[in-house]
C-alpha cells in the first residue's frame, strides 16, 4: 500500500480524501494558493506545499506545479479529487511519466470518456441508449442553428472536455442560441482550456439518475447502485439521493448492467460514474461518464456501505475488489444537500466572505463533509460548495423528516448559504412525493414569494435583542477604536487580514 | 435603556432594563418580561412564556441581520443625534452598474459612447466559478467605465455608469 | 401520536430525545436547573421549564417538580431518558395518574427488575443462568462478612436500586469489605435515596455483553443484537461496541432469546438491556436489566438501523413493532466513545469547566451525541459525559481505525477529557484483538507512564508559539483592564458569568 | 522580538521576527523560517519544511497549555521584571489537604485534634456525582477543617491543615 499520497485539491473533498489515508495509515499531503494558506485542508494534512497564486489557473490547475510536488514530497499516489485535474488525461501521463500512481482510470479511458462526443458513440456501441445529438464538436454558431433545428427545439449545449454544469446552456427558442453559443464557449474555455463544445436534444422533464461503479485493475466489475440528482440549479445538482424514489430493482439492475457494459468497453478502473437521463416513461438515455470521484459520493457509501475513496485508492495499489455484485446490498435512503455560499434568494448569486459562526448539526444519521470552519473566509476564486450535508435513515419518508431536523439545527452566519433553500424544497409536495426532474427548481422555487405573515412577538424579540446587542457593542467598539491605535502594525495587520498574520 | 429600532417597516421603541439574566421591557406599548443568555457571541437564547427562542445578530456597516427560528429580519437602531436622514439622491438620468458580489471582471463589453438598451451586457464579472453578465438598468449610453478585465472588484462597486 | 413530549433530562441523552421528536414531528419540552439555564437541550427545545436549584437533588430528581410541569405544559408524554428519573417506579405511577404516557416501561415491570434481588430471581425463574451471590438485601455488615467467606473472594458489592457503576465496589480481601459497604451505601443512598446494597461473586476476567431488545405493549418481543461493553473505570463504561468481538451468530441467539425470556416473565414493553457477564470460557450469565434507554445505543442503532428513541416513542403510543426479528440484520461494526470531562491520567477525576474550544471531527461513519457547545461552562453537579462520539464501518479493524482518525481530530480545550485516554487505548494489541474484559483498564491503563521521548522540534515551536501567542495578548490584557473600568456593572456582571445575562 | 520560555525543565530563548505571515526565528540557537497562520483564536497553524503543524494554547494564571499533535507541553514566559523567585515555602511539619477539582464537600469524616494516618481519608468531596475520599499526607493529628458538609469548594482549595 502506499506511504504517502499527495491530494491535488482543496476545500470539502480534499479533506474527505485525507480522513480516508489517516483510516488507512497513509500520510496525506496537499496543495495550496494564497487563498488557501490557512484553509481546512491544510491544516488536517501532513504537509503542504504552495503551488501559486489563487487563480485556479495559476495553482490547483496547473498540472506542472503538482507533478513538481509531487516529485518534491516522494508521494508515491495523487489523487486529484473532482474538477480541476481530475479529468485530465495530460496530467495522468505526466504523473504516470514520474513513475508516481494516478488514483484513477487510465489516461485513455479518461480521454475516450471524457470527450463527450466519443464517449456518445462508445455507449452506442456497447449497446446503451444515447439521447439525439451531435456526433461531433460544433464547428461554428452556423453549425449550431443547422443542428439545433434538425433535432428540433429544446436543445442544451454542453462544453466537450466539461463537467458539472460548467459550459453548458439550455436553449429554448433560436433566437437564444447565439449568445448561449458564445458563453457556453467561454467558460467551457476559462474552466477547462477547451472551447469546444456540442449539442444534444433536450429532454422534457427528464430525471437525472445516475450509476455508481468500482472497477479494479483485474477487470472486476460492480454497481453500487443509483443516485437520483436531478435537483439542479444551473444544471448542477444540489440535493441527490441514494436509491432514485423510482428506481425498482429491475429498472436498477438493467441501468447497472448498461453502466458496466459502458464502462467495459472503455477498459475502465477506477470509482466512475455513468449518467442517465430518464424521461417521464423511465426510458433512460446515456448522458456522460464521470472518470473520477463523484461529488455526490456520499450517498451512495450511507446506503451500500462501501467506502468509495477507500476503494480507489485500493484499485490504484492494484487490490482487486473484495466483493462482488451479490455482496451489495442497498439499505434504508439517504439524501445529500449541497451547501453552497450562494443566496438563493437572488438566483442563487455566490456569496464569498468570512464565515463568523459555523454550528453543524450532528445526532443519529448525519454526515457532514465540510471544507470549511468557523472563521475561515471563504475565497472568491473556487467553487461555492462548503459542504456536504447527508443524512441516511431507514425509509425515504424518514430521511425527509431527519434532513429537515438537521437543517434547522444548521447554523451559519456572515455569509449566505442554500439552506434556507433546503429548508424550503423540503416542504413541497413534489419533493415529498418524489416527483423529480432537472427542471424542479425553475417550476417550484419561487423566492420573491417571501414569507409575508407578520409575528409581533418575533419582532419585538428581534428589536429587542438588537437593542441590548447594540448596547454591548457599541460600548466594545469605543474602546476598541480607542485601543486600537496603541496596537503595533503587525497586530493592525492581523486584524486586516483576519485570517493569517 | 431606551433604544428605537427599525424593524418590518415599522419604528418600534424600547425600553428595557436588565438584572442577571432577567430582562424587562416595554416594546411598543407592550409589556415583555423574560429570561435572556448568550451561549456565544452574537448569539441569543431568550425564554419568554416558557417558549424557547433563539437569534443570532449580525452587524453590518448599515444595519443588522437578526435571524431566529425561520425568519430573517432586517433591523436598525435609529441614530437620534443624525440630523435629519440623507434622501437618496434622485439618479435622474445616471445610473450605475454594480457588482453583486466580490469577484473578477471576466470581460467588458461595451465601451464609453456606446449605446445599451435595458438588460442590455455591459459588463460580465465572475465569483466563484460563475459568470455573470451584468445588464445595463437602461436605455442609454455608456458614459463611464471604472474596471477592465481581470481586475477585482469587491461587493457594491461600481463598475460603470449609463446615462 | 403524541403532540408534545416532556424530556426530564439533561445533557446529551436530552439533546438525543429532542433530536427524535424533532423527526417525528413532536414538539419537544425540557427542563432546566439553575446550572443548565443556557444548556445546549435548552437551547434546542420549543419550551423550558425552571425546575429548581442545580443539585440533582433539587431539580432533575423531583418527581413532584417534572409532574407538575408536565401538567402546566400539557405535555401528553414523558421520557425519561437514563440516568435520574428513569428507574424510579412511583414516578412513572404518579406520572400515569395524571393522565400522561410514561415512556418506558409498566411500574411493576421497572420495579420488579429494577430490584436486583428480585430481577435474579425472575431470571432463574425464566432459566437464564446467574452469578453466584445473596438473594436479599444486607442486613448488616456483619452479613455480608459472612456471605463473602460462604462465595468466596473477590467479591462485588452493588446497589439494589442502583445503576451505572453508582453504589458498587469490588472487594478483593476480606479487611476491604467494612470500608467499601460503607462507602457504597453512601453512593447509593446520594444517587438513589435507598442506601440498600448486595453482593455477589466476582468473575474472574468476566466480559460485559449486554442484550439489547425491543418488546411493543402487544407482547411482540426481538433483539438488536448485543453489545460489548467492558472497558469500564470505576464500574462504568467507557467503551462499547456492537457486535462483541467474540460473538458468533450462535452465542448471540442464545443470549438473545435468554434475554426475551426475562423480558417477558417480567411483561416488559418498552426499550430494555439486558446485560450479562460473560466468562473466558464464553458461559454467560444474567447480571442485571435496565428498564430503559441505554447511554450505548447508538452503537445498536448504527449496526441494526433502526432508532431505538423513535421505537420507544411509538412502543409508548400504542404502536405494535413494524418489524419481527428475521427483519433484523446486523452490518459492520460500530464504537462508542464517552467523552467524560475527566482526567484520565489522575485516576479519572472530575474535570469540570468552561470549554474554550469544541471541534467535533466529522466525515465518513462518525456519529457524535453531544450535550455541550463551544463556551458551555460544564457544571459540578451532574455525571461528567459531555458527548458520546461513535463510528461505524464495515469491519471492526476498519472501526477502529476510523476512531484513531476522528479523536485526532477533535479537538476539546479548556477541560480535560478522555480524549487521551480512548487515543491510546486504540494502540493496544488486546483492544484491537478484541481480548477484553472489565479489568481492562485497570490491567492495560499506566497513566504514568508519561511520553518521554523527547522532541527537539516540537518543543521549539510550542515555545515560539507560546512567546507569540503571549506578545498578542499580553497587549490585549493591558487594553482591556484599561477599558473595563468604563463598562457598566451590568457588562461586568456577564464577563464574571461568562455565559448568561 | 525576544523572550525566554520555560518548557520541559528548559529555558529557551527565542528571538523572532515576523513578516506578514511568515516568521523568522531563532530559538535555543537554532534557526527557523516559517509561516504561521491563526485559524481561530488560540490556535496556530505552522507550516515549517512543508511540513503542518497544528497548535493550541491554553493560557492558565501560572503558565500556557500548547497541545501539539498528542505531546501537551506546560510553558510558561519568563518575565525578566520579576525580581527573584519566590521559592516553595517550605512546609515542614505542616500540610494542607486541598481540593483536587471543583465540587461539593459531601463529609468530614476527622475532628480538629484527631490523630490521622498517612492515606486516612480526612474529607470526602462529591464532584459529577463522585465521591472522592481525600486522604492525610502523613501521619499526625487535624490542626484545621475549614469547611462543612454541603459546602461548594474550588479546586485548590484548601480544606483541612494536618501537623
Amino acid at each position: 500500500m502506499f506511504k504517502k499520497i499527495l491530494i491535488a485539491n482543496r476545500g470539502e473533498i480534499a479533506v474527505r480524501i485525507i480522513r480516508a489515508c489517516r483510516e488507512m495509515g497513509i500520510s496525506p499531503i496537499v496543495v495550496y494558493s494564497d487563498a488557501d494558506r490557512s484553509a481546512l485542508h491544510v491544516r488536517l494534512a501532513d504537509q503542504a506545499y504552495y503551488i501559486g497564486a489563487s487563480p485556479s489557473i495559476e495553482s490547483y490547475l496547473s498540472a506542472e506545479k503538482i507533478v513538481n510536488v509531487l516529485k518534491e514530497s516522494k508521494a508515491d499516489a495523487v489523487h486529484p479529487g473532482y474538477g480541476f485535474l481530475s479529468e485530465n488525461a495530460k496530467f495522468v501521463q505526466a504523473v504516470e511519466q514520474a513513475g508516481i500512481v494516478f488514483i484513477g482510470p487510465s489516461a485513455q479511458a479518461m480521454e475516450m470518456m471524457g470527450d463527450k462526443i466519443r464517449a456518445r458513440q462508445l455507449a452506442k456501441s456497447a449497446n446503451a441508449p444515447v439521447v439525439p445529438g451531435t456526433e461531433k464538436p460544433l464547428e461554428s454558431l452556423e453549425e449550431a442553428l443547422k443542428v439545433a433545428k434538425e433535432i428540433g427545439y429544446p436543445v442544451m449545449l454542453k462544453a466537450a472536455a466539461g463537467g458539472g454544469g460548467k459550459g453548458m446552456r439550455l436553449v429554448r427558442k433560436e433566437e437564444d442560441l447565439a449568445g448561449a453559443y458564445n458563453i457556453a464557449r467561454s467558460e467551457a474555455s476559462a474552466a477547462f482550456k477547451d472551447a469546444t463544445v456540442y449539442l444534444e436534444k433536450y429532454i422534457v422533464r427528464p430525471r437525472h439518475i445516475e450509476i455508481q461503479l468500482l472497477a479494479d485493475r483485474q477487470g472486476n466489475y460492480v454497481y453500487l447502485g443509483e443516485r437520483e440528482c436531478s435537483i439542479q440549479r444551473r444544471n448542477q445538482k444540489v440535493v441527490e439521493e441514494c436509491p432514485s424514489p423510482i428506481n425498482s430493482a429491475e429498472l436498477r439492475r438493467q441501468m447497472g448492467e448498461a453502466a458496466i457494459r459502458i464502462a467495459k468497453q472503455a477498459e475502465y478502473y477506477n470509482a466512475g460514474t455513468i449518467e442517465f437521463l430518464a424521461d417521464q416513461e423511465h426510458n433512460f438515455y446515456f448522458l456522460e461518464m464521470n472518470t473520477r470521484l463523484q461529488v455526490e459520493h456520499p450517498v451512495t457509501e450511507l446506503v451500500t456501505g462501501i467506502d468509495l475513496v477507500k476503494e480507489q485508492i485500493k484499485i490504484a495499489a492494484g487490490q482487486p475488489l473484495s466483493f462482488t455484485q451479490s455482496d451489495i446490498h442497498l439499505r434504508g435512503a439517504a439524501i445529500e444537500c449541497r451547501i453552497y455560499a450562494e443566496d438563493a434568494e437572488k438566483n442563487f448569486m455566490p456569496n464569498p466572505g468570512r464565515i463568523t459562526r459555523l454550528a453543524p448539526p450532528s445526532g443519529p444519521g448525519v454526515r457532514e463533509d465540510s471544507g470549511v470552519y468557523e472563521g475561515f473566509e471563504v475565497p472568491i476564486y473556487y467553487d461555492p460548495l462548503l459542504s456536504k450535508l447527508s443524512v441516511w435513515a431507514a425509509t425515504r419518508p424518514e430521511a425527509i423528516a431527519r434532513l429537515g431536523r438537521v437543517l434547522d439545527e444548521y447554523a451559519i452566519d456572515g455569509i449566505k448559504t442554500t439552506i434556507p433553500f433546503f429548508k424550503e424544497i423540503l416542504k413541497q409536495e413534489e419533493f415529498i412525493k418524489g416527483d423529480l426532474d432537472t427542471g424542479y427548481i425553475e417550476r417550484n422555487w419561487h423566492p420573491n414569494k417571501s414569507d409575508s405573515t407578520e409575528n409581533k412577538e418575533l419582532e419585538h424579540l428581534a428589536a429587542l435583542v438588537t437593542a441590548i446587542h447594540h448596547n454591548i457593542n457599541s460600548k466594545k467598539v469605543t474602546t476598541e477604536s480607542n485601543t486600537t491605535q496603541k496596537q503595533s502594525a503587525w497586530k493592525l495587520n492581523v486584524r486586516a487580514k483576519g485570517r493569517g498574520f | 435603556m431606551k433604544l428605537e429600532i427599525e424593524i418590518a417597516d415599522k419604528t418600534l421603541s424600547i425600553d428595557w432594563e436588565e438584572n442577571d439574566s432577567i430582562v424587562k421591557a416595554t416594546i411598543d406599548g407592550n409589556s415583555y418580561e423574560l429570561t435572556l443568555m448568550s451561549p456565544t457571541s452574537n448569539v441569543y437564547t431568550l425564554l419568554f412564556n416558557n417558549n424557547v427562542y433563539e437569534l443570532s445578530v449580525e452587524t453590518n456597516p448599515l444595519n443588522n441581520t437578526v435571524k431566529v427560528a425561520d425568519k430573517v429580519f432586517t433591523t436598525k437602531v435609529v441614530d437620534r443625534r443624525q440630523r435629519g436622514r440623507k434622501t437618496d439622491s434622485a439618479t435622474s438620468g445616471t445610473q450605475a452598474i454594480s457588482a453583486p458580489m466580490p469577484g473578477r471582471v471576466v470581460q467588458v463589453l461595451k465601451n464609453v459612447g456606446d449605446e445599451v438598451k435595458s438588460g442590455e451586457g455591459v459588463v460580465v464579472v465572475e465569483a466563484m466559478k460563475m459568470q455573470n453578465e451584468l445588464g445595463s438598468p437602461k436605455n442609454g449610453h455608456v458614459t463611464t467605465i471604472k474596471v477592465k478585465a481581470g481586475q477585482t472588484v469587491v461587493a457594491g462597486e461600481v463598475l460603470a455608469i449609463i446615462e
